[in-house]
């Protein structure tokens, strides 16, 4: 059987490139797909741990995650296609300026 | 973790963010062939790694490694993939080997429940991808520029590997009940002759969030709800009513009205 | 040997012998489809092609040429699906092009391994479960699985480069989405009102006791599934991805050949795990008759025989449901988009809520397995329904409300 | 003597045009539109019925009543002493403010109508009418102010209405410019005056009312023992010596305080702002310019008249400004032809009679003219606002003539109020300015007759405008359709006619024997026997009665002593002349309505009968008719004095600042700006730039937190 360890290596390395995704593409659908792969890496971390104590709270938090990520979904997305409509790109180095 | 092997790791997770910033778009072209095989290296050495440090005293299970590798070299292509679309596509290939993951860390509800949400989230991914992609015409300039990748990946990756190498030193850790208890092999799992009342994973984890958690519970739903009425608000096409078409008759003028369905 | 013969064993003979069941099923469901269309539209269907070389030829000449009622046509579509050129047009994103039809077949192929097929069975002193799987969520799976169900027509319809299966796939997805909803919803019910998620335990819930299937605890909440199965499959009067009138094929307008086949494929197969689970969940699964006990349909009966009889039963009420779709598909017209979208927000998904809560009172109160509780409580819903639609007069829609107006012409009356 | 429930009674007053005013700006925008004038017409309505029930109150108690209700402790400058919000309430206020409530309750009922063009309401008619709300509020804040900390703050409130009102039609440079013209004039004058409250704290350590005027009271009966534990004092020679400080002081004070008075008042030389003022809507000139709040200056006289009437220079001093101001402003009324300058001049004037009134310490008879000018005043104003209404906004009397036939109803009030302007015989203005007259006959000889001169010509200048406007053949300016106006604005010019015509007989009390003798104003000041006159008795007591000259002398203030015995023998004239004084009155008064008769047909006959003569005198004397029209170059003057010189220096210290200062100061800022400019490159405003710097950070902390 896996170790946690493992798995908690795993969730570091996805948080990691996800991480990177967010920071260096430009595409605002894509940065969004990335903090989502930092997601995975947070559950398979969470999920990780749950199994180093009795219970399934770690489970449980990854439940909430999976909350948080729909929210993110939901509004994140919302909030792309508004910015879409205001310039016609998801290049997100349009929105540098403070200004609208 | 111990002595050499952090520094094995620390190489690993190097080797990893070389492959990664090879296999960014660029505008002359990326060595995204040299990056698959590269980080395909990493990936490997990282899960061989796990097997000798982790694995050893329990004997390994092949699934672990195909579906950790997947995950990785899926999630490097969502990163490093100039095309949106097949970011989404290799999202959902790491979304489903994610849950596999987790059906091996005996969390069925929670994979099942990944897959289901994901699933609607991803699929509202692709149709914007998909709508907005054909909209601007094609593969816009800004997939085919990373974004300064290389102190990128240097920050995520000294992070990462700095905390993956600390907190992943558990040998120490006592062995967790859970796992005497669950003795069951994985290949176990999904068949018939789990005994009935160890109707185990989601009931627990239903008694647990409704015990335990039950305000976390409520305030989930309404952070949910906020993000609803937040989504509709944001998103909602603010167009003038005499612009597009005419508006709609007032009540009682003649007018087909019907029923609503 | 014979120890070694575990329910990992048998679940992998289980597994090939139903594939081999559905995959059958799916050629004639595509005879039968065609048949019934005809029967519908007073024709005759596929009636030529007999079985020439097998039988046909063998017979004696006197009986005439006899064609079998066509039942060689699934041999020859299959054929000839085969033997096409297979063309990869040369605008369309290759890789996704190809993977979409295999994403669209496996997806649906994998939703089969949860359905209880015949309760249990002994052979040679071993009990196993007439079930390829029983996870703790087989439920939940079904529903994960499903909701995956469109991944293959979205990435078919953008792979395409083609306007029409853009939109083709567009609305896959809008659909999918929405009917995901009530459909969630009407199954919460049962889960509710058996306790369960294991599909296998919804199935002996069902033929405990007095042997009430859900069907009578929640009649609204298994239209509402029924109709979602409808939408989930795209079929008419759903079928919005793929019409032919305005999207040329939908989704699979560039397809052709095997992959196009494979499209087809995927949406029959779908449409029998469908029919299966939909048995299972409201209509006892291989239990024939409610409310009596037959021998041989108990769950006690564990024989080869009972387990045969029990699956039998189950593709009967599957074969049941197939033929529903069919006559649905003849019978009712295609919705416009907006009328699709409304049927779910504004029927469906408050109608299943209102279902839903019911069997939420009835849980609280101890009554969800009382058929005195939950099938008023399921007419007060209709009930309401009907009362709020009443009130409701909003104009169709807002494509509607585009349209040019009604004006009065004092001798012919109203007149558009 | 308590008065029942003052204190609520006053803080009805104040808030109910407060509440209404508030009601009106808030809702008037979006809710209430037309219909603003609604909540202030109900709340400066409402808290003019309370005013006539405290009224009626402190009548009920007669002139001792006296009730200074604590609202509540405002705060406090030093350790245990707090400065209060509290009220004061004594004949003297019930009168000011049943006045200003009741004349402005018919002023907001009239602008109702006056402020819309052919019933739509003008732009900023709500704001027009929360102004009007606020400024009953502040006005009520100024006269029921228990302190001087109170009756600063509603001077000063009461100055920015007039400000905001003025400047109502603020896209017309010329009301723009005369909003800011009387706000800082006032403010010189009001420079003066928070000097004086200011001189006044730090003699007394106090601000109230109440303890003021008590240790004044102290001070002139030298009672140092009572000071002492009225002002917490250390010891008894302290006392002694603050009762020398302060009767050194009270001059001092008295000047200062007089600075605001002028400036509020509109007296010479601080008069300029108040003709201009009448750029603001007509009601607006007709309450605050010339019922109410000019008339602050003579009422914070009279109230602070233990400070006033200490020192007789001061007294003549303001006697000369009044006389001089009357005099000077009824001249150069007798060539404007601007209606509503004409009337803003009379104004000036008239508030010099009360100001001559004050300074020959008939203080009661000023207030008896402030309270009959405010409805003869009002009326005027009000009606030469109906006559602008029906000809469409021009208000030169050259431009139209004859409407006493078009408007019939403005025609007979504003002769009403014209006739009490003059002084004709019966009318309310006749009793007050005659009693004034006959002060300032009995004590400054010369002043009474600039007096009766000033009335002479108060009564032709008033009926020149009235023949001008209502006489002869009917004219009115091209293009306007000249109609009568309607009722909301009728009913308010013939209530305040009403006023007009009966409000002096609250001056004179019934008396047999000599003709006219049955109606006889109070020449007695000390016993006075009328209505009003009785009733401020007790408030205008430190004018007439032995007001403490010998005392003021006695604490050594020699500069002064030689007034002061002057003064002593006048008030000892005053107040024991009997007989002399009973025949002069009546001399007087046969005189003054003469003159009155004689002014009104002079006017009759220049310019009804012989429209020449005045062109003759025109053209005969240029020069006077010139330096009467330029209002003796008064305004010029002051900007060849004061403007001009003060903007060298403006310019002067601006080029200094734009040049050297700014200069240094930018020197200094460069430094920072060299650094942002360094630094700017850090801030590219792309989200993942901070993501990315973030996450360096996060770097470094963890790899020096997890290795190091």
């Amino acid at each position: 059987m896996p170790d946690a360890g493992a798995y908690i290596v795993l969730g570091a390395a996805l948080f990691a490139v996800g991480m990177v995704g967010f920071l260096a593409r430009r595409n605002l659908i894509v940065m969004f797909l990335s903090t989502e792969i930092m997601l995975q890496g947070v559950l398979v971390n969470l999920v990780g741990f749950n199994r180093m104590y009795a219970g399934v709270d770690g489970q449980v938090f990854g439940l909430f995650v999976l909350v948080i990520a729909a929210v993110e979904a939901g509004l994140g997305l919302g909030l792309v296609v508004l910015l879409f409509r205001r310039k016609g790109t998801l290049d997100s180095e349009v929105w540098a300026t403070m200004h609208g | 973790m111990t002595g050499g092997l952090v520094y094995l790791l620390y190489v690993l997770f190097a080797v990893g963010g070389i492959a990664l910033y090879l296999a960014m778009p660029r505008t002359q072209g990326a060595h995204a062939k040299a990056g698959l095989v590269i980080g395909g290296g990493a990936v490997a050495g990282l899960l061989a790694l796990c097997a000798q440090v982790y694995m050893a005293p329990h004997g390994s299970n092949i699934f672990y490694y195909i579906f950790a590798g997947v995950a990785l070299l899926a999630a490097g292509r969502v990163v490093t993939h100039p095309n949106p679309t097949y970011s989404a596509v290799y999202f959902a290939l790491v979304v489903l080997s994610v849950a596999v993951l987790l059906v091996m860390q005996r969390a069925e509800f929670l994979a099942v429940a990944l897959v289901i949400i994901y699933a609607g989230a991803i699929l509202v991914t692709y149709a914007f991808v998909i709508m907005l992609a054909q909209q601007s015409g094609g593969g816009s300039s800004a997939d085919q520029r990373a974004r300064e990748p290389m102190l990128a990946i240097i920050a995520s990756f000294v992070v990462m590997g700095t905390i993956a190498g600390r907190v992943s030193d558990l040998r120490e850790l006592p062995n967790s009940p859970v796992e005497v208890q669950a003795t069951a092999d994985v290949m176990d799992v999904p068949l018939a002759d789990t005994p009935v009342k160890d109707a185990g994973n989601t009931l627990s984890v239903g008694r647990t969030m409704f015990n335990q958690y039950v305000v976390v519970v409520q305030l989930a739903g309404l952070l949910l709800l906020v993000a609803m009425v937040g989504a509709i608000a944001v998103s909602r096409k603010r167009i003038p009513a005499d612009e597009h078409g005419p508006p709609p008759p007032p009540p009682g003028e003649i007018g087909r009205t019907v029923p609503p369905f | 040997m014979l120890l070694a013969f575990t329910q990992l064993g048998f679940s992998s003979i289980l597994a090939l012998v139903i594939l081999g069941i559905i995959l059958g099923m799916v050629a004639y469901s595509i005879y039968f489809e065609r048949k019934i269309a005809g029967w519908v539209q007073d024709r005759y269907g596929p009636n030529r092609v007999g079985l020439p070389t097998l039988v046909g030829d063998l017979l004696p000449e006197k009986y005439g040429k006899f064609h079998f009622w066509g039942l060689g046509q699934p041999i020859a579509d299959g054929l000839k699906f085969f033997l096409k050129e297979d063309i990869i047009p040369s605008h369309v994103d290759k890789p996704l092009f190809l993977i979409a039809p295999c994403v669209s077949l496996i997806v649906a192929l994998i939703g089969f391994v949860v359905i209880p097929w015949g309760g249990q069975v002994a052979i040679f002193g071993q009990v196993f479960n007439v079930q390829v799987a029983n996870p703790d969520i087989g439920l939940l799976y079904i529903l994960g699985v499903g909701s995956m169900g469109v991944y293959g027509v979205v990435l078919g319809g953008w792979a395409s480069n083609n306007k029409y299966s853009v939109y083709g796939a567009v609305r896959a997805t809008a659909q999918m989405l929405s009917y995901e909803i009530p459909m969630g919803v009407a199954i919460m019910c049962v889960v509710l009102t058996c306790g369960q998620v294991r599909l296998e335990e919804i199935m002996a819930s069902q033929v405990a006791g007095w042997n009430v299937w859900n069907l009578f605890y929640h009649p609204v909440a298994f239209i509402i599934l029924w109709i979602t199965m409808f939408a989930e499959t795209n079929r008419t009067p759903f079928d919005l991805a793929e019409c032919e009138q305005e999207l040329v094929g939908g989704f699979h307008t560039e397809y052709s050949a095997m992959k196009f086949a494979m499209f087809f494929l995927a949406e029959y197969a779908h449409m029998i795990t469908g029919c299966a689970f939909l048995a299972v969940l409201f209509c006892g699964g291989w239990d024939p008759i409610p409310f009596v006990r037959i021998p041989l349909f108990r769950p006690e009966d564990t024989g080869i025989i009972a387990m045969l009889a029990k699956m039998a039963v189950l593709f009967g009420k599957v074969a049941f449901f197939m033929f529903m779709y069919m006559w649905v598909r003849w019978t009712v017209p295609r919705f416009r988009f907006d009328q699709l979208m409304r049927v779910a927000w504004k029927g469906l998904i408050p109608a299943s809520l209102g279902v839903l809560a019911v069997a939420i009172a009835g849980l609280y109160l101890g009554l969800h397995r009382t058929l005195w509780f939950t099938l008023p409580g399921n007419v007060a819903v209709v009930l309401v329904s009907l009362w709020v639609m009443s009130r409701a007069k909003d104009p169709v829609s807002g494509r509607e409300a585009n349209l040019p107006p009604l004006t009065r012409s004092p001798e012919l009356g109203v007149q558009a | 003597m308590e008065i029942a429930g003052a204190g609520t009674l006053g803080v009805l007053i104040l808030l109910l045009p407060a509440l209404g005013a508030v009601a009106a700006a808030a809702l008037g925008p979006r809710v209430l539109k037309g219909n603003s004038h609604l909540p202030v017409i109900f709340g400066v309505g409402g808290a003019a019925v309370v005013a006539l029930i405290m009224l009626k109150r402190v009548a009920g108690v007669g002139p001792e009543a006296l009730s200074t209700p604590v609202i509540y402790e405002w705060f406090s400058a030093k350790q245990g002493s707090w400065f209060n919000v509290e009220l004061w309430i004594d004949p003297l206020t019930a009168l000011m403010m049943a006045m200003v409530t009741f004349v402005a309750t018919f002023v907001v009922v009239y602008s109702k109508e006056y402020m819309r063009h052919h019933d739509h309401p003008e732009r900023g008619y709500e704001r027009f009418f929360a102004f009007l709300g606020m400024f009953v509020c502040a006005m009520g804040v100024l006269v029921l102010g228990g302190n001087f900390l109170l009756l600063y703050m509603g001077w000063e409130a009461v100055g920015l209405c007039s400000y905001l009102l003025i400047g109502f039609y603020y896209e017309k440079p010329s009301a723009a410019a005369a909003a800011k013209k009387a706000f800082l004039v006032n403010r010189i004058g009001d420079f003066g005056f928070g000097l004086g409250i200011l001189l006044i704290y730090m003699t007394f350590g106090h601000l109230d009312y109440r303890t003021v005027f008590e240790a004044i009271r102290l001070t002139n009966a030298h009672n140092a023992d009572a000071l002492m534990s009225l002002l917490n004092l250390g010891s008894l020679t302290e006392a002694q010596e603050l009762i020398h400080t302060i009767a050194a002081r009270l001059p001092y004070m008295a000047l200062l305080l007089l600075c605001g008075a002028i400036g509020k008042s509109a007296q010479f030389p601080l008069y300029v702002w108040l003709p201009d003022a009448m750029e603001g809507p007509s009601p607006v000139s007709a309450l605050i310019h010339a019922a109410t709040m000019v008339t602050a200056g003579v009422y914070m006289m009279v109230r602070c008249g233990l400070i006033f009437a200490a020192s007789d220079t001061v007294m003549l001093i303001i006697a000369i400004i009044g006389g001089g101001t009357a005099l000077f402003a009824a001249t150069v009324a007798l060539v404007q032809t601007d209606m509503k300058r004409i009337l803003a001049y009379s104004t000036i004037s008239q508030l010099g009679y009360m100001f001559l009134g004050v300074g020959v310490f008939a203080a009661s008879s000023a207030i008896f003219h402030l309270f009959t000018h405010a409805f003869f005043k009002a009326l005027l104003f009000l009606g030469a606002g109906s006559v602008m209404h029906a000809m469409g906004g021009v208000i030169d009397v050259r431009r139209f003539g004859g409407l006493k036939r078009i408007m019939p109803i403005t025609f007979v009030t504003m002769l009403i109020g014209s006739l009490a302007l003059a002084g004709f015989p019966l009318f309310a203005g006749f009793w007050s300015k005659d009693e004034i007259v006959h002060h300032a006959m009995m004590h400054r000889p010369i002043l009474g007759i600039v007096g009766l001169i000033t009335a002479a010509l108060t009564a032709f200048y008033t009926f020149r405008m009235m023949f001008l406007a209502f006489w002869g053949e009917e004219r009115v300016p091209e293009g306007v359709h000249a109609h009568e106006s309607g009722r909301w604005i009728l009913v308010p010019l013939c209530v305040l006619a009403l006023g007009a015509a009966f409000a002096g007989y609250v001056g004179v009390h019934v008396e047999s024997g000599g003709f006219l003798g049955f109606l006889q104003p109070d020449e007695d000041m000390a016993h006075p026997q009328t209505a009003i006159h009785h009733f401020l008795s007790e408030v205008t007591a430190p004018f007439h009665v032995e007001h403490g000259a010998e005392h003021v002398v006695a604490a050594g203030h020699a500069a002064m002593g030689a007034e002061h015995a002057m003064a002593t023998e006048h008030v000892a004239d005053a107040v024991h002349g009997g007989f002399l004084a009973a025949i002069a009155h009546h001399w007087l008064m046969y005189v003054s309505a003469l003159i009155a008769i004689g002014g009104i047909l002079v006017a009759y006959w220049w310019y009804v009968r012989k429209p020449w003569i005045p062109q003759l005198l025109r053209s005969m004397l240029p020069d006077a008719y010139n330096v009467l029209l330029n209002k003796y170059f008064v305004d010029e003057g002051y900007d060849k004095a004061i403007v001009k010189p003060l903007r060298m220096g403006g310019v002067t210290c601006f080029r200094l600042d734009e040049f050297f200062i700014d200069g240094v100061i930018w020197l200094i800022t460069a430094i920072p700006r060299f650094i942002g400019f360094c630094a700017r490159s850090l801030q590219g405003g792309a989200l993942q730039g901070y993501g990315l710097t973030m996450a360096a950070g996060l770097g470094i902390i963890v790899v020096l937190a997890l290795l190091m």
